[in-house]
Parts: structure tokens; C-alpha cells; sequence
């Protein structure tokens, strides 16, 4: 018995609705869940004060400007150390990825030392740099490192085989070849590790901001805890995370100036 | 540090004094803001810590001269280790009438009768770390109390927020904590104040502490000692002493300035310490004693290898 | 099975949210058993039209029916796809499953069915590899073994053989054909080479540059079976002929196009 | 002129020799080398204990049964919340992958949550989950989730959109998408987040056993910070080390097992 | 410039040290300005082979040489890739300028260079443009122009347009035969199309299963230059046979081995 009907149409399982307003709704929202939360009064303000309390400390600490202070004074180390950091760790990476000797030298020394939490070492740091800024700055630069290092070396070894040849096919030497085909072609897997890195350097902030600091927003997090300042310490958390954000959205914005080629 | 520019003893009249940016600082604060170590040609370079344990790190590399800071195990460990730090002078006691630090008791175990360390027994006592001040005096209570070590449960939260955080949540039956922390939990009701340490355990627990190198640069760790006794003087006449008026005041306004902390906390966070800046005695030997045999500190350490007031007798001499 | 494709357009939204028009008011019908190709140059929206038959994307205007006999634990359609698309998680029996599992055939049906269709694409033995070790050729047998596993009422193909090189393209087009003597199924066959077209089907439909429209219909005065023979008739070579001349001016364009 | 000349031989750029005794006389030579610079003396043994001392220090606690706790128990809250949090991300990455509704809500609030550091929650651990095994374990799990949920989503995502349609094409629902085709193809993305967070758990375990921890290797590191003994800290350093390298190897015999897909 | 082949074997070591005879004791001479196309199954050798003339694999045995005149600015031999190889993160005018750059021409000297090879192989008022905003046709051409750049005395090919659309490629079948009437280059030219092989060539070497020998040398009884009618000539259609007949036994027995 022949039939005449239209094709099954499988295309509701494919599509995909946007929903723009949930998106912000959905931030908008936990705000003020939070804020119901602290008024109910079930959470003492002493461990969640209410967001409002949180904006309105923010403020003043912005007027009196020792919030300028702090992050400036934080944005400082942080951006030595994410700088050393990157520096030793896209080198470290390049050099492993490329010769196969300090692969066999670096590999196993980064494998065995990447592992180590970095607050492990905070009364070692002191002991052999001193309380200055060296000490804070080498927490950053440690926690940089070694993603910078893995991901410049996973991007090296990445690199197209058939563009290494057809560079050497043009009579590309050593240098050439890294300059010209391996760091290009590691740039996006250095992206990736300068956003992770970016990350952690952030989170190490408060461990290199025990060291004898007397500024920055790990220290604003310290004192306030000292002080049971609850509301500042949650100025001080707001912070690292808007500034965690921000990291992250300017470093998508270089990555995609840098790495035009790509769509 | 290894690699750091120690300067060079004897050369500029800068002394790096580590200090906690806390209440407990505020006698080196008053020196500093009166000029009391001006007077004598040695200027304080105030370095702040937010905790103890980093100043005697901090003094065992070299990279400060001088550290005010509480007596630790740590701080034993240390000179154990074959660095030496010289303790040189008082910085703070546990004192009748003037409490540092108290042991609380969750309120409503102190409802149901809990109201003595012997009540305690078999409950858990937050403090911050194993080896800190706070343990000693946990462990110098009980012992008073002829308990044994294993009495009680002994937590460590690593930081006196996460021990007041842990009493207010209920997940600890008693802590051993200190300003504002005390006034603090009273206050919200989480806890109820059993025991004053100074009342019933006088102590030393903080000192002053040259390294090794400043104690070598005599004429200047002389100097920063007399600058010390005036200001200790000071504080003791103004604070200890009068417990009200302008010139308390004053030392309050000055603790705020450096600390940022709230006068009314500041108020209640004084230290006791000699006027005249001397060491409980043979309170040091005790304390290393007590650690040692908890094998807390690895060696023994003669009082003669750690405390040195030799300084502050020249001081006192000068300052007669 | 009778395809009856009608005034079909589509039209994308690209990225920036502008208009692709990718095809224009497309009417084709196929006849039941009948092989038609698909020529075109790149992007007039041959992909498109066979996802609409398929029922992979709705057709911004017009629509496509099936006429015909349909049976349960049968698919109407079944796609065979340029790259294979195999499941790289799942071995050659497990691929061939596939659509087995989803028309809700039984476990012991299934693996029947499997191993028939595998014997009859000459992967037996093969059941237990998985696809990154086979050769391509391999895999896009496991893909027409998968499609025809369910039996489908009308078989797609879009490019299966454009990937492989051209020795193993000309073996599998062979194989396509005894397959096709004896399942008889209605096939509508995406290609880019006019010879395929020719060498293959019954009909070749053209289309134009994008927004794709039927340009022309030949049909290829070719007996079945072909043999290798008539690739040097003159029917053949007059196929080609006339299809390249069709195409030409359309490649040409195409060709300094950027990718959308 | 014509003249006859071998090809020039261009091989010597594409060459990468091993160097396998390099790999091992690495790690030696720098544990000699620590070695040595501990015997000269001029460095106290507090500032760098020697690898000797380490070593016995080590085979000591290891005789007084105390390191075999304090692994075991370890092992134990990483296991535990790594689980957790691997369990709890992949459900959160999957949602999100899939349905645009649950990436409008979820993605803003991990892109706002994901840099605040774990410490700072600790507070709020205790308050809800107290001082016992329970906030340790949070902790891990926190630290574990964010990477899973990332990668997971960022596996699904990925999926190949072909393999999709051809699941569709099959007549494939939505579960069935998921079960055969979104979820294996997010499988080594998913190990990927895997090997990332259990590197993070090592690390976040030093904060974990800041709760009110009486055995573990953080609570040891601690331990040995509180009391400035060097060379306990080094013990637990080292054996951090050791258990980050074992368990990235476990994790990589894992994927092979489980992604068999792959060469 | 003559391209003596002389006793050349490879064999490789796969990942677990097992030995891979790629190559087994292949001579051939390539005479000046000639075009030969080299076919056989897939994974025969015929990229080594390429690889080993251009220097970038070294032989287990025998030697490559070449014999002719030798000018400075211009390289012996250059590569076209099948996949173009295009460096993407360099400009179309850069990537032409690549060559130029290793082989020390002054800047000025390669801009010139780099536009001019860009005009004769169509594409002027591309330069700034990056590969991946160009068609897969248009990145081939770029491939093209960088490896003339460099003026090289013999050119490389490996499966050049096998990527492409049948169209495209018939296209640019055609521009490489105008550019070699041009240019007069000596070619070597790697393709698993019999047809392509046969339209391009002076001479086709068909190369054996692996490991790849020389199993015949097909000359291509057609004049030049070549145009459309001669596709159906018989000259085409029975080399093509003849090479079809040659490889369809290798060819299927390659097919079902599993991809190394
Ligand atoms: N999902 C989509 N969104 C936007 N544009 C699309 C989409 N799919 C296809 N297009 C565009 O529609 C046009 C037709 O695409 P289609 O894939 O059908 O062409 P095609 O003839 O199959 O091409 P090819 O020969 O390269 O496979 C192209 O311009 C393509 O870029
Ligand atoms: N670097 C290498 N290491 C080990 N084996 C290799 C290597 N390069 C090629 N082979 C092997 O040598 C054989 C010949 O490879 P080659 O790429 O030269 O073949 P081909 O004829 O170009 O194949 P295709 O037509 O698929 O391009 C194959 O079996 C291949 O797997
Ligand atoms: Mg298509
Ligand atoms: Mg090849």
C-alpha cells in the first residue's frame, strides 16, 4: 500500500534557542538570592554579609583610596610575576620542545617539582629571598610557570609536522624554523596557559601577600580576617574574582589580536 | 635571605623591625610616632606581618634586625635548627587584669554546666596551630588542672578567624583565642569567656628578638634598646597604668593610625610588660622545657642559647 | 520510494546573522529505483538539499515528501556521509548497530543484521576494529554498511567517495553498483566529479552557483550493468561533455569565492 | 656549466635523537648537586635541609607508621572529593553543553565563581559543613568541579557536528545524542579536566587540612611550617610531588584504557 | 636540470621499532624540462620518494643527484603539498616570500618576486589576505607561487589537487600546464588519479605495492600543449587502460590493509 507523507523532520533534536535575558537574569538573580539569605537572618553577617553591606564597604574604601592602593599595589606584583613567569615558562617550554636533550633534562625535573603546592614553600621563599618584593613576586612567577612551561611545550611539540617540513623544504635552518613555524604555531597553546596562569596568579595573591605585606588585596583579605572585618574580606573576594574576569576577557581580546589567523 | 643585601652592620641607622599590624604592636608603633629611637640615632623601618611565624623566618634569614612576635615552638625550632635569635627583651605578658588571650566556652555548654576546663574533658578546644601560643596555654592549663595532655581534643584551624568562625558555627565545644576574637564571640553569644589566662597562668608570651648580626652590632642594638625602655616606659605610664584619659588616648589613636583597626577594639587589646622591658624569670627556659619534652622542639636549648638581656641591662644603665 | 522534492529554498543565517541564500526554489522528483547524482560547484547547496530530504534541516520554503510502501523496523532515509562519520568510540559491528539500536531493533536482530550488511560490504572480520584502524576505504564501507543496515526506503549520499584516492574510489564505485542491482534501493548521490555522475547514475541534475537552482536535468543513455567498456562510448563521453560545459562557468566563479 | 650534486640534505634540522641516560643522570645529578650544597655548610640546614636528611627523616615516619596515616588519609579526602567534584562537574558541563537554557544560567555564574579562591570559602565550609571530614572534602571537591565543568563543557561543545547529524540522521533523540555521541566525544576533554583537577586537589590539600585536620600531607606540611622543621616540610613536599606524578600516570593509563579510540 | 635517482631504498622505524620498507632499490631519471607523474597504491612510497629527492628524508641507500646549471637566488628543488601547507599565520604575500627570505634575497628583491609569481598563478589583490579566508582552490595556487618563487630547477608535487573539487582541480590542471609552458621547469609530479597522471605527463612511473619498486614507466604517446579534445583520443584512453590494468591488483590489495 503506497503512502504519500512528508520526510520525518529530525531537526528539533539539532536546534539550539538562545536565551540572552536568562543570562543576565541568572547573575542578577543570585545576587539577590544572597541578599534574601543574609536578611533572613539564618546566616550571621559575621560569615556572609549581605551583598548590599559588601557594595557600600567597596565604596567607601574606594573614596578613602586605599582600595587604589591595594590593587595597584597587587596588579604590580602580579604583573612581574605573571611576566617572569611567562618569560621562564614559554623559554623552559621552547627549549624542551625543541631539543630533545633538555627535553630529557627538563621533563622529569618539571614533572617532579610541578606537583608542589606553592604555600608549601611559602617559609622557604622567605628564608632564601627575603620579605621584600622578590618573595612575593617568586610565588606568582612559581604558579606561572609551570602551566606556561606545559602548554609552550605541548604547543611546540603540536606543531604541524607537514609545515616543519615544508619550512625545512625552503631551506629553513634551526633558528628559522623556530622563529618562522614553532612559536607561531605554539602562540595559541601559550594563550591558553597565560589565561590559566593569569587564574592562578590570582589565587596565589593572598599566599604571596602573607609575606610581610602591608598593601594589596591578598592583604586587604588577611587583615580583614585579623580584624574579623567580614564585610571587607568579602571587598577584598569581590575583587579578586571581578579582577579574575577581567584578566580573562583581556587576555581573549590580545589572544585574538595576536593570533589573527585563526576564525 | 641568601642572596639578600643585608646591609652592612654598623653603616645607616636603619633598624627593620618586624611588627604584627596588630593592637599587640603598639608599644613599638608609640616609639616609632614619639621618635624615642630617634633619640638615640637608630631609625625603626616598621615591616608588617599578618602573622607570627614569618618574623622569626624573617629574623633567622637576616632580612629583619629586629621582630616583636609571640613565642612559639616555631620560633624554638628555629634556633634548634642552629640559627641564632636572640630574645632580648619583654614585648608582653600574660598578666593578671590584663588578659591577652582566654579560653571560651560554647554558650550553651556553659548553660549546661560547663564551666571549668575539668568540665571540658573529652571535648574539643579549637586553637590555631600545634605548637603556637595558644597551645601552650591549653597545655599549661590542663596540666595546672592535673589533666592529661589527652583530655581533651586539641584542633588546630591554622588562623584565629577559623577558630572563631568554627565556634560560632557550633562545630567546636571551646576555643582558645584572643582580642577582638574574645570580645567578639561574647558578644554575638557564641561563647562565654571560663577562663582569663592572665589571671590564672601568667606568662611570657612575646618578646623582642634581634638576629644574630644586629646583636653583633652592639652600639646600635644598644641604642635601639634604649629607644625600647622609653617607649615602654611610655606605654606602661599612659596605657597600663592609667587605663584612661588623654594620653591613653593618645597611644589608642596611634595604634589606630598604623593598624586600621576600630578604637573600641583597640582599647580592649593592650598587652601587659614590664616597664622597664624585662624577661618573666626563667619563664623562657620553662617554656622551651615544656615544648621539648611534648617533642614539639627537637633539641634542648639552654636558656643561656636563646636569651641574652645583656642589651637591655647596658640600656637600663644609660637610662638611669 | 518516490521522492517528490518541491519549490524547496533554504535560507542560513550566517554567523553576523546575514541572509546565505543556499537554495532557490528546487523542485526534483526521484523515481522509485532510481539513481540520480547531484552535481554543482562548491556551495550551491547540494549538502543543504540532501539534509532536507533527510529531514537534518527544515526548508525555509516548500517541502519534501516520500511516496511509497513503508515498513516498521525500516528507515525511511539513511545518509552515507563524505568523511564516513563513524563513531570513533565504537568498533565496525557497534557502527553498523547504530541505527539498528535507534529504530528499536532487538540485540540479537541487530547483530544479525549487522554482519549481514557487513558481509555484504566485504568487512567481515573486521567487526571488533575500531575506525582509526581502518583504511579509508575501510571506513566508508562501514558507512554504506551502516546505512544500509536499516534498510532504508531511500539512500543518501553526499560525496562518500570524494576523500579516498582514485583507485579505491573506482573499486568502491563498483561495489556501489552490484550493491544497488541487489537491494534496489532509490539513491540520490551527491558528487563533485562529472565522470562519477555519469558512471554512476540514471539522471544527473545540475545545479547552479549559490543560491542553488536546477540548472539542468541529462539524462545518461547508459545500459545497466555499466561495465568498463562504455567509459569510452560515446554516450558517456558526451555526458561528460555537455556537463562540463554546463558547469565550467559556474566552477570558475566559485572558485575565487572565499569560504563562507 | 652543467654540474652533478648530490641533493642538499636537508635532514639535519628534522633530527631529534633521544637522549634516555640524560633523562635519568637529570633528576640524579640535581639531588647530588642539593646534596653537596648542603654538605658545604655555608647553607643552614634550616634554610635547606639536605636530601639525605630528607630521605631518613622520611624512612623514620614511614617506621613509626605515621606518613602511611597521613597518605591514607590524604588519599582518602582526594579520592573523595576529587570523585565529588568530577561526579558534580561533569553533570554541570554536560547540562550546560547541551541545553542553552542551563549555559544561559550556568556559564555567567561559573565565569563569576570560579575565581574566588577556595580559602577564602573556608568559613562558610565550616559554618555549613563543620570541621569534620566534610568541609576537607569540599574543599577538593570545589577545586576539582570548575575544571571538570569547563572542559566538560568545552568537550561537548566540541563534539563534531557531523557525527551529530549522522547520529540524527539514524533517528537519534536527544538522550541517545548524549549517551552515545556528546559524552564520548567529550571523554578526552573530560580527562583532560581530570588531570587538571587532581593536580588542583593536591594542591587545594594543604588548605583542606587547614580544617581542623590531625593527619594528612597537608596537615603534615602545616605541621612542619608551624614548627619551622625544614626537613619534615621537604618529607611532605616531596611525597606531594611524588603523588602528583603517580597519579597524573595513573590518569594517563586511565584515558588509554578508556579512550581506546585513540592511538 | 636532470634528476638522477639512483638505487634508492627507505625503510623506517614505526613507534615500536618495527622496521617499514618504504622504498626497495627505485633508479629513475628524470630528464631536463620533463614532466613525470608518479602513481601507485596508497602508502607505496611515493611521498618518500619526493621526500627523498627534496632532501628531506634521507635514504637508506642509494643517492639523488642532480645535473645541470646551478644560479645563486634560486633553490635546486621545491615542494607543492597536498594539503598546501600554507604557514597560516602569514599573509598570502608572506607566505610566497617565505622561500625568498631563506634563501637571503633582499626585501625588496622578494616583495617584487612574491607579486610577480602571484600575477602569473591569478592571485593579484590577494596579498593581505590569510590562507584561511581563501577557497582550498585559491590556497593551492598560493602553494604553487611560493614554490616557484624560488625559481626552483626541479618542482616537487605531491598530490597537489587531490583536496580539491573535481572542477577545481580540472582548472588548475590546466594553469599548471600554461605555467610550465612558461617556465619550463623539470616536474615531478606524485597523483593517484590514472587520468591526471596521464593528462599532465610526458612520461607516468607506476610504483609497486609496498615496498614500492618500479613496476613500469608509461610513456604518454600525446602532444603538447594539451587540450580537451585529446581527452577522448586514443592515445588517452589506452594509457589510461593500460595503467589501470597495471595498478587494480595492487590497488585492491592495499585497500584492505590497515592504515599505518
Ligand atoms: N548551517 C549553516 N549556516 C550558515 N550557512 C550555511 C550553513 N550550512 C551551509 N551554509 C552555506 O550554504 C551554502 C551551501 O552549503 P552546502 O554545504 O549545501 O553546499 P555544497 O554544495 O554541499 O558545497 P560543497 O560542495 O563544498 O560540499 C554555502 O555557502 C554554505 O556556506
Ligand atoms: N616517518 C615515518 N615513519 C615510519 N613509517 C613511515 C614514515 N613515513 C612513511 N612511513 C610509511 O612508509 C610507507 C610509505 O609512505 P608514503 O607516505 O611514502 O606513501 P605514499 O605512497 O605517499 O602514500 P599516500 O598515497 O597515502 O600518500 C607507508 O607505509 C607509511 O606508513
Ligand atoms: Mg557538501
Ligand atoms: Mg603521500
Amino acid at each position: 500500500m503506497s503512502v504519500r507523507v512528508p520526510v520525518p523532520d529530525r531537526t528539533r533534536v539539532l536546534e539550539r534557542r538562545e536565551h540572552p535575558v536568562v543570562r543576565v537574569l541568572a547573575l542578577a538573580g543570585l545576587l539577590v538570592l544572597w541578599e534574601l539569605v543574609t536578611r533572613t537572618g539564618r546566616v550571621p553577617s559575621l560569615f556572609l554579609p549581605s551583598p548590599l553591606d559588601v557594595i557600600q564597604s567597596g565604596v567607601e574604601m574606594l573614596r578613602s583610596g586605599e582600595l587604589v592602593t591595594d590593587v595597584l599595589t597587587s596588579l604590580r606584583r602580579v604583573v612581574l610575576g605573571v611576566g617572569l613567569g611567562a618569560l621562564g615558562g614559554v623559554s623552559v617550554g621552547l627549549a624542551i620542545g625543541i631539543s630533545r636533550l633538555a627535553e630529557a633534562v627538563g621533563n622529569p625535573l618539571i614533572a617532579a617539582t610541578f606537583p608542589i603546592p606553592k604555600i608549601a614553600l611559602l617559609p622557604l621563599l622567605i628564608l632564601w629571598l627575603g620579605i621584600g618584593e622578590a618573595s612575593k613576586v617568586a610565588v606568582i612567577t612559581l604558579g606561572v610557570f609551570f602551566p606556561m612551561a606545559i602548554n609552550t611545550y605541548a604547543g611546540v611539540r603540536s606543531a604541524d609536522p607537514l609545515l616543519i617540513r615544508a619550512a625545512v623544504s625552503f631551506g629553513a635552518g634551526r633558528w628559522s624554523l623556530i622563529r618562522k613555524v614553532l612559536l607561531p604555531s605554539a602562540l595559541p597553546m601559550i594563550f591558553a596557559g597565560l589565561k590559566l596562569g593569569a587564574g592562578t596568579s590570582l589565587l596565589l595573591l593572598v599566599a604571596a601577600e602573607m609575606i610581610a605585606a602591608n598593601a594589596g588585596i591578598g592583604f586587604l583579605v588577611l587583615h580583614a580576617q585579623n580584624l574579623m572585618e567580614t564585610t571587607k574580606l568579602m571587598v577584598g573576594i569581590v575583587l579578586l574574582s571581578v579582577l579574575g574576569v577581567l584578566t580573562h576577557w583581556l587576555l581573549v581580546r590580545c589572544e585574538r589580536a595576536a593570533i589573527p589567523w585563526t576564525t | 635571605a641568601l642572596g639578600g643585601a643585608g646591609e652592612v652592620p654598623g653603616q645607616g641607622a636603619k633598624v627593620r623591625l618586624g611588627v604584627l599590624k596588630l593592637t599587640s604592636s603598639a608599644v613599638l608603633f608609640l616609639g616609632a610616632e614619639k621618635g624615642y629611637f630617634r633619640e638615640f640615632g637608630v631609625e625603626p623601618e616598621l615591616v608588617f606581618f599578618d602573622a607570627a611565624q614569618p618574623i622569626a623566618v624573617a629574623i633567622a634569614s637576616g632580612d629583619l634586625d629586629v621582630g616583636a612576635t609571640g613565642l612559639t615552638a616555631g620560633l624554638y625550632n628555629i634556633v634548634a635548627g642552629g640559627v641564632k635569635i636572640w630574645i632580648v627583651a619583654d614585648k608582653g605578658r600574660e598578666w593578671p587584669d590584663h588578659n591577652l588571650t582566654a579560653l571560651l566556652v560554647r554558650r550553651d555548654l556553659y548553660d549546661a554546666g560547663a564551666r571549668t576546663l575539668r568540665d571540658l574533658k573529652g571535648r574539643t578546644i579549637g586553637v590555631t596551630q600545634i605548637g603556637s601560643t595558644f597551645h601552650y596555654n591549653v597545655g599549661r592549663l590542663l596540666e595546672r588542672e592535673g589533666m592529661a595532655p589527652g583530655d581533651v581534643e586539641i584542633v588546630p584551624l591554622q588562623s584565629l578567624g577559623a577558630v572563631a568562625d568554627a565556634l560560632q558555627a557550633k562545630r567546636l565545644d571551646a576555643a582558645a583565642t584572643a582580642e577582638p576574637f574574645v570580645s567578639r564571640l561574647e558578644s554575638s553569644g557564641a561563647g562565654v569567656t571560663i577562663i582569663r589566662t592572665g589571671d590564672s597562668l601568667p606568662w611570657q608570651i612575646a618578646a623582642m628578638l634581634y638576629s644574630d648580626t644586629f646583636a653583633r652590632d652592639r652600639r646600635r642594638a644598644v641604642a635601639f634598646m634604649r629607644g625600647y625602655v622609653k617607649s615602654s616606659r611610655h606605654y606602661f605610664d599612659a596605657v597600663l597604668r592609667k587605663k584612661s584619659g588623654p594620653e591613653f588616648d593618645e597611644v589608642v589613636a596611634i595604634t589606630a593610625t598604623y593598624t586600621g583597626a576600630r578604637p573600641e577594639l583597640i582599647r580592649r587589646g593592650f598587652p601587659y610588660q614590664d616597664r622597664d622591658g624585662r624577661l618573666m624569670p626563667g619563664d623562657i627556659g620553662r617554656q622551651t622545657a615544656w615544648w621539648y619534652a611534648r617533642g614539639l622542639v627537637k633539641a634542648p636549648i639552654a636558656a643561656t642559647g636563646i636569651v641574652d638581656e645583656s642589651f637591655l641591662r647596658e640600656a637600663l644603665e644609660g637610662l638611669k | 520510494m518516490r521522492v517528490v522534492i518541491d519549490r524547496v529554498s533554504k535560507t542560513y543565517a550566517d554567523r553576523r546573522g546575514q541572509a546565505i541564500e543556499a537554495l532557490r526554489d528546487v523542485s526534483l522528483t526521484v523515481e522509485s529505483e532510481e539513481f540520480v547524482a547531484l552535481v554543482g560547484p562548491s556551495g550551491c547547496g547540494k549538502s543543504t538539499l540532501l539534509n532536507v530530504v533527510a529531514g537534518l534541516t527544515r526548508p525555509s520554503a516548500g517541502a519534501v515528501e516520500l511516496e511509497g510502501d513503508f515498513a516498521p523496523g525500516r528507515s525511511a532515509t539513511a545518509m552515507v556521509f563524505q568523511e564516513s562519520a563513524l563513531f570513533p568510540w565504537r568498533t565496525v559491528q557497534a557502527n553498523v548497530e547504530f541505527g539498528l539500536e535507534e529504530l528499536g531493533v532487538a540485540p540479537a536482530e541487530r547483530v544479525r543484521r549487522a554482519r549481514e550488511h557487513l558481509a555484504l560490504t566485504g568487512l567481515a572480520g573486521f567487526e571488533t576494529r575500531y575506525p582509526h584502524q581502518l583504511s579509508g576505504g575501510m571506513r566508508q564501507r562501514v558507512g554504506i554498511a551502516r546505512a544500509l543496515a536499516v534498510d532504508p526506503a531511500v539512500l543518501l549520499m553526499d560525496e562518500p567517495f570524494s576523500a579516498l584516492d582514485a583507485q579505491t574510489r573506482r573499486l568502491l564505485q563498483e561495489e556501489l553498483l552490484t550493491i544497488r542491482e541487489r537491494t534496489r534501493k532509490t539513491i540520490v548521490y551527491v558528487t563533485h566529479t562529472i565522470q562519477e555522475a555519469v558512471w554512476l547514475a540514471d539522471r544527473v541534475v545540475v545545479l547552479s552557483r549559490r543560491p542553488g537552482r536546477v540548472l539542468a536535468t541529462v539524462p545518461i543513455p547508459l545500459g545497466r550493468p555499466r561495465t568498463e567498456a562504455q567509459l569510452v562510448e560515446p554516450g558517456f563521453v558526451g555526458a561528460v561533455e555537455r556537463l562540463w560545459s554546463l558547469i565550467k562557468a559556474e566552477a570558475l566563479g566559485a572558485l575565487r569565492e572565499a569560504p563562507a
